[in-house]
């Protein structure tokens, strides 16, 4: 007699699956107007926004590039730009 | 029997690129079987999409494990998987992008082509569709369906004016081929 | 602004979200960011069931999985009952500080799941239930749901010679569950995610059955430009298409009016494919008839 | 303690010793005395699972599969619509490995509408990856219980059980049940205590989905599962023989069939009958038998081979029919022996549906009108206007 | 007219050629372009038939058998999980003798979830009554559909129909497919005229209570039907032949069997792909042929013992297993064959399983190396690391 | 009284029941009163689909059938898809002229069946569902259904030592089934027959998709004896228990005031063996609350 | 081939089905205060009363002396009488 | 063995009289098998119940065709349902009625014996309830279950003074039987 098979899987795994490369455009964050409002963090779909203390970055590890924290940025701290292929 | 795998993103286009690809051959009076690999991913995922074109009926329905050709419509996807995986020996890659073929670090037994479809797909369409023009490309290059053929394809699958945007896309991609690859 | 500021706002610690990133969702996909806000809203010490819909289907491809919360996923129309069982388990075992959320899509929560909703409203059990509402079954590539919009296009409800789309009314799911006379029913948006976490706080201090409706765009199915998935779920609540309200046993608690903010359909139904076929000449009628949706929901919940 | 006791009250003492945590059913004739006589154990404060009226069966088997994953034991009851009904979770729950206990009091399928016994529904559940077994009586169908749960909650099985007891026969028929005491009941079966189950200090993820390059092999380790069960139900009713002194087979059991040249083949209530029949038949000089089916999944081909190895033909008797095909334990019997060295003659008789009463008189006839017949799929005592031309046994 | 176009829109043709009166559907991979198709056809006003979007598969059963019942031609098309919510109403459809047709896109079934093809879905209805067909291409998929109205609606008949494809094998699909014009498809199907049907001229009572004196006989009478179908079955694909000159089998097709020694046996799009495997071994010098299921239910006993009179060896190959029993095309080949005069052997493989890739060249080697080899319930294709030792052919 | 005026009586001709007699109903049964009043309301121009239950058991043992119109029972649980299909059907073939009617008991409409339910509502199909609601599953035995009242005892909530019978209230199916924004949506009982059949031909008349829940005593269920019916009917109207109303598209357009009619609780439970366990020193508060449920509703209704 | 076999019902032949032997008591029209109300009639659970001019009377093929229409009745016209067994 | 049929209507306690029998061997040591016919019918509708009685376990589950003995519980049923069918020759029937057996009209190969036990319970218990004086009558006139057993399995079934009422029924019954009656 053998177990049976694995069938549940570990919590977050799917850091193992790198989205990033999804992307057609990236976020540029520019650190500049920045009113650490957290709003980027937030509205991100991809949970890939971090930072603190006026400094935020997306993970491009993840980052689908959607666009929304750039969209949503009060004072147009984000930029999108175009990945080149 | 000749079998063509294509590479893309979800979003892309890659099943309708098979299937025009399958029409193109019917219209030339060949037959074709035209199919997805039906992943559950989401916009933007690696997909693939597969035609086989025979002068007789086709009838298995394997996926093309063992592709004659390759079209790959984004050129990332290149260092993520890959895209080369048994492609038969002396076979052809054709990749959308903008640098040469060298460039791409394929390293198979046969040949790569390239061809800037999106930007010719941003200057003819007006937006960054890559897939009817690199079929101009493919059709020109392999020879193994007609220009024509791709052209009633298209037109069949977008009425009015879209379609005849992509036709033109197709036509300068056509244009832009050399020679005649045969595998 | 000062340095001191600064680091005050800094407080929240950065922490990885209990729905994190290597899901499969699309780019800007309402849904995703809904559940996130959702789950980091209740916290970790949550036991979550889920439908059958994009929000399984993209989280947890075999082997991974982006939920770091103890999760299930068994039907597409069970995710209530499944939780029901769960929390019949856990107060058995007197485990009475655990949270259980049951979630789904509109489809799986509206249509094919609306029994066992009921059977747990119904009941009563200490559960909240959180339903997705992107407006149509959009795992399965975009099909009419009983919470699609009138005259909204979808593959199974498709605009034509014969038809302007969708033809029937977007069910009053909010008005069904607090029809149950549960202790708390609301509904929520992406657009407001400050109000959507403090609701599902609020509603897991309850005791009893919960539900939330959380309208969540989706840029493939609703065919808009993934950077505005928040503007479009702000547009849906300033046109009174989404009315964002609170109740407390089947009555109305709580709106957030629309006020001046208000807003003409069109600009909502502008930026979406799925309606494109209502701006021809021959749509007019069934424009004004949107209109008329929008306007009633005004009234109805006195949000202006 | 020995009682004269309905066989439903049997089944929910007993299940009620196996101290589930959670009991969630939805009333369904001739399941209904089960869940009601549970109810008002729970009402009077001697059940301390909780009792999770639902609003149907899908219900009802979704509730005690979330209550299984999140580490609790789990127990429901249904039969014929309500089993179809479930379908859908059914097959789901074998497939996340939930051993949750469900009883089936056997019933046909509509239409017509009938609440009367057969075993068509559970025959539709045969490919869930569920194991099944079927109770002879209602001492049996007692027993089974604290049976079910050791088998299927093993760690290295992890599969739900499914007990079948025949509807109104079994359920309905006051007859003497030795139920043991909560303690002895304790001391065979120990809490349930899964390596994996939904909880904050291991959050684990149940139900993903599986893409082509994993979906396979979850399924080829189901099969073999089942494969493994086949030792351990045999193990534990040896274990229960020990325990209780009672013994009602492993995988099968046999009746007379040291010598036994014919044997009927059975599963459920109609085994008792036939041994009165067989009692009768010997008196008679036949060299007739009975082997019956206890574990239907696993289907125990091996263990079935070794007792027929000197039987010349085996009589099936079965209450289903794969429409279209025939009867289904006799397509497996068949298939059992195909191939190997020793092959019985397998006759296949249908009777029993839909509550039609199978008397002793009429399988005493089958036996003797089918000597030296090859007969497939026979309906038993039809009636006489519809019954097709040469029908052997009709009403 | 020919058409380059997905199997799904084929079907969605031929459904609209049939002029059903009512369709209900609810949506799931890969069934979902089937009813698209329809209901765009329908915005399109070209569809005259009513498309009822419904809140479930169980509603959607509900509705066709409510239509249809109301003298209505109804269809509708679902897959695995929907296939089975719809199963107490499937089961009920057939017992109320309603000809429905609905179109199944074989997927396989949950846990884990997976939205790719294998048979199982199936096979979970194979004793409900339905008469089920399996089509081996787009073709097939397509002409299957006004041949199923018609043996369904047959007077002597009266059973509904499933037609099984492959999901995502076939439904989406690109390859060429003739589709009849409407006037021709109306001379071969006559609008649907049921003898008895709900009217108030006429007011008759559908659906009663059977007691046990009753029940019975309906149970046998539609198993007799089934095996009246059989007939019919062939009758209709000749028919088919004559008006249209296309034609896919009868209860079963043959491919290269005339002097085969070995023989495959499978359902569905595998068909396809063993014909070329067939060929490339024909080339070799290899005796073999493939033997097509095309009716599972009625099962054509007769007609396979009929063209295997002089096979050596039958090679099962299911996408479908019965856990703790195994494949059933195996099984019941097995017992088709069991205590005749011919029996050849029967080797038994399952592949395909959650849209696992069957290759040509797993095809060839599995029947190289199975020669002279006993062989049941086989995994073809299995990963390496769980596959059992011995396995035949791993991935 | 003369001659004239009992000639004028006789009108009505003597008519069989479209629900006729040789059922097997128990003596007494208020849901084969209530289903014979409706079928009459309706008339024989009408197509009758029904689900699993007393209802149908009683009336259609084969080779007999008590219907004398065209009527048809699949399943427990969709009576409500099987309408929709018939009037799909008619609706094809163009023949409008003819009603639908699809019915169940509380358990096929308030539990198993209220998925199909509500895709009914939710199409608005020109159906009348009526709902026999005699608060519990009686043709397995009197079980617990969503619409048993709190307290009430039956065979899965019974009384005990930890137990007053049924734990959870009675579902607002009324409530519910409004909620879906249909055209009419009523509640009636056999203490009424008038008002019964009114409503249902009105109801025959609105084009869309209707809903009646008629309130049925049944003697062997709630043990009162089997000339009670209509007076134990009558009783639950007259204590606030439940409430006779109308509601079109939500609202509430019509109620029968209680008024001085008005009677305590008791009156109606006194009668009835499933709320014996009531009268004892142990249950005052559990009185009281049932109090506090007519109270409720006669409050939120305006029936005063 | 053989026709399936009937499987549905013909309108009202329940009253092939005699209900009457169930009563234990037997209503008894007086035909005395009657005031032509016709409440029997429509109250009866088993569609057994019928009449009119006055003159109301049960089935008693059918009647399973329920009482209703006795306790129903306005002006006590019918009487509830046991059956002698 | 020894086979016992009951005839009643729904709500006459048929199917408890059955099980009463059974619990009555089961107190005098014997073994029983007792059990409903399962009809969908409502009260006032006509039931039937069936108890065999052995000194050896019970087995066979079909139902009593030929019974030992007949309980009647409704003489009504006489003139409605052949009640009698298959009694086993000298088999014995007994009737609640107050008429004397010759006048029930029973033509059968045995013995016919009346008792006015529903008249008896209205006295005693004060409701129509014939079932449990019936069997006390039964006890008496078989002897094949003894007066304490049905004592034991009244009291069990009913506690209290519903029992104890019921028991007084029976034991009123039991008194007036005349000799032991041998099937
Ligand atoms: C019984 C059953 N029917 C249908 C499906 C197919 N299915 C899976 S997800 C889905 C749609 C989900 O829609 P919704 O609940 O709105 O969630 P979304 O994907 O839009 O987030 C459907 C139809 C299924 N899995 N099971
Ligand atoms: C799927 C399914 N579950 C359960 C049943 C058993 N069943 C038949 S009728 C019924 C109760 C009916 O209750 P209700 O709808 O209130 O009608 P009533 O008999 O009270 O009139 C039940 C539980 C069934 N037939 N089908
Ligand atoms: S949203 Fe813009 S302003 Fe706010 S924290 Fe992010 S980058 Fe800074
Ligand atoms: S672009 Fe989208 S995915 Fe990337 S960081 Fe911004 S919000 Fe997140
Ligand atoms: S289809 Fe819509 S809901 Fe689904 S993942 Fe994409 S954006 Fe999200
Ligand atoms: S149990 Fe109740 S509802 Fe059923 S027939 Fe008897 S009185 Fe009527
Ligand atoms: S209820 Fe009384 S008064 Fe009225 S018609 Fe009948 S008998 Fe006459
Ligand atoms: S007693 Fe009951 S059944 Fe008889 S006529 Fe009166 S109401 Fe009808
Ligand atoms: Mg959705
Ligand atoms: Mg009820």
């Amino acid at each position: 007699m053998s177990k049976p098979i694995q069938i549940t899987t570990k919590p977050g795994s799917s850091k193992e699956y790198k989205t990033g490369s999804w992307r057609t455009s990236r976020p540029v964050f520019k650190h500049d107007t920045c009113n650490d409002c957290r709003i980027c963090v937030i509205v991100c779909p991809d949970s890939c926004v971090s930072g603190g203390d006026f400094k935020y970055d997306a993970d491009l590890d993840f980052c689908k590039g959607c666009g929304i924290c750039a969209h949503e940025c009060p004072v147009d701290d984000i930029d999108m730009v175009l990945e080149v292929k | 029997m000749k079998e063509i795998r294509l590479h893309g993103r979800g979003g892309q286009g890659v099943v309708t690129a098979a299937e025009i690809i399958g029409q193109a051959a019917f219209a030339d009076g060949m037959f074709a079987l035209a199919f997805p690999s039906f992943g559950s991913e989401r916009m933007g995922a690696p997909v693939q999409s597969f035609v086989k074109i025979s002068d007789k009926p086709i009838r298995a329905r394997n996926q093309i494990h063992e592709p004659d050709y390759l079209i790959v419509q984004d050129s990332t996807l290149i260092s993520m998987i890959d895209v080369t995986s048994g492609l038969k020996s002396g076979g052809l890659v054709i990749v959308d992008s903008e640098r040469k073929p060298e460039e791409l670090g394929l390293k198979i037994d046969g040949r790569v082509l390239t061809i800037p479809a999106t930007k010719i797909a941003m200057e003819i369409i007006g937006r960054p569709v890559q897939n009817t023009t690199l079929l101009g490309y493919f059709a020109a290059v392999t020879g193994l369906i007609s220009f024509d053929g791709v052209k009633k394809a298209i037109e069949e699958r977008f009425p009015g004016l879209i379609g005849q945007k992509n036709v033109q896309a197709a036509q300068k991609a056509f244009e832009l081929a050399g020679e005649v690859v045969n595998v | 602004m000062t340095e001191s500021t600064k680091t005050k706002k800094q407080k929240p610690p950065v922490e990885e979200s209990l729905l994190t990133c290597g899901h499969r969702a699309c780019a800007g996909c309402g849904e995703a960011l809904g559940a996130k806000l959702v789950m980091d809203a209740a916290g970790p010490n949550t036991i979550v069931a889920t439908s059958t819909g994009c929000l399984e289907v993209f989280s947890t491809a075999f082997p991974q999985t982006a939920w770091r919360m103890p999760w299930i996923h068994s039907l597409f129309e069970n995710s209530a009952a499944v939780a029901a069982g769960i929390e019949a388990a856990l107060r058995n075992k007197g485990k009475h500080d655990i949270n259980v959320i049951a979630q789904g899509g509109d489809g799986g929560t509206a249509d094919i799941g609306l029994g066992c909703l009921s059977g747990l409203l119904e009941r009563n059990q200490n559960v909240l239930y959180v339903c997705y509402d992107n407006e149509a079954y959009m795992n399965t590539g975009v099909q009419r749901s009983g919470l699609t919009p009138y005259n909204a296009r979808t593959s199974t409800s498709p605009s034509g010679t014969e038809s302007f789309g969708n033809q029937h009314q977007k069910k009053n799911l909010l008005g069904i569950c607090a029809a149950h006379n549960i202790p708390y029913a609301a509904t929520a948006t992406v657009a407001y995610p400050q109000d959507l976490m403090m609701k599902v706080k609020k509603a897991l201090k309850i005791p009893g059955a919960k539900f939330l409706q959380v309208h969540v765009p989706c840029p493939l199915g609703w065919i808009h430009k993934s950077e505005l998935t928040i503007e479009v779920a702000k547009l849906a609540v300033s046109t009174g298409l989404f009315p964002i309200v609170e109740m407390q046993y089947n009555k109305v608690t709580r709106t957030r009016k629309i006020g001046k903010d208000r807003r003409p359909v069109e600009d909502y139904l502008k930026l979406q494919g799925r309606f494109k076929h209502l701006f021809t000449d021959t749509a007019k009628d069934e424009l004004e008839k949107v209109r008329q949706i929008a306007q009633a929901n005004i009234e109805y919940f006195g949000l202006e | 303690m020995k009682m004269m006791i309905e066989g439903s009250m049997g089944v929910a003492y007993m299940v009620m010793r196996c101290r589930p945590n959670v009991i969630a059913a939805y009333p369904i004739t001739p399941q209904t005395h089960i869940v009601e006589d549970l109810s008002q154990f729970k009402a009077d404060g001697e059940l301390s699972g909780e009792f999770i009226n639902v609003e149907s069966e899908f219900g009802a088997a979704s509730v005690v599969l979330g209550a299984q994953a999140a580490g609790a034991r789990a127990y429901s009851a249904t039969t014929s619509q309500g089993l179809l009904l479930m379908g859908e979770v059914l097959f789901n729950m074998a497939g996340m490995r939930l051993p949750v206990v469900i009883t089936v009091a056997n019933r046909a399928i509509s239409a017509p509408i009938s609440i009367w016994n057969d075993h068509s529904d559970a025959m539709v559940m045969r490919d869930s990856g569920w194991i099944m077994l079927f109770a002879e009586d209602n001492q049996e169908a007692a027993d089974m219980h604290p049976q079910a749960y050791k088998i299927g909650e093993n760690p290295e099985i992890m599969l739900p059980v499914m007990i079948n007891m025949d509807g109104f026969i079994l359920t309905h028929a006051v007859e003497t049940v030795d139920i043991p005491s909560q303690k002895e009941v304790d001391e065979f079966l120990p809490p349930y205590k899964p390596e994996e189950y939904l909880n904050v200090e291991n959050p684990l993820t149940f139900g993903n989905l599986a893409e082509p390059q994993w979906y396979m092999e979850t399924r080829y380790k189901l099969q073999e599962t089942q494969e493994d069960a086949k030792a351990l139900i045999e193990k534990i009713a040896d274990e229960y023989k020990g325990k209780f002194g009672r013994y009602h087979g492993g995988l099968i059991d046999t009746y007379r069939m040291d010598d036994a040249e014919r044997v009927f083949v059975a599963m459920g209530s109609i085994i008792g009958t036939l041994k009165d029949v067989v009692d009768d038949l010997r008196a008679r000089g036949e060299k007739v038998g009975i082997l019956k089916i206890r574990s239907f999944r696993p289907f125990p081909k091996e263990k079935i081979r070794e007792v027929c190895g000197h039987v010349k033909e085996l009589l099936v008797l079965e209450k289903a029919i794969s429409f279209g095909l025939g009867g289904v334990l006799q397509e497996e019997l068949r298939s059992t022996f195909y191939g190997q060295k020793h092959q019985p003659k397998v006759l296949g008789f249908v009777l029993g549906l839909g509550g039609r009463d199978i008397p002793p008189k009429s399988l005493i006839k089958l036996y003797e009108v089918s000597k030296g017949k090859e007969i497939s799929n026979e309906f038993v005592d039809l009636r006489p206007e519809v019954a097709p031309k040469g029908s052997l046994v009709t009403l």
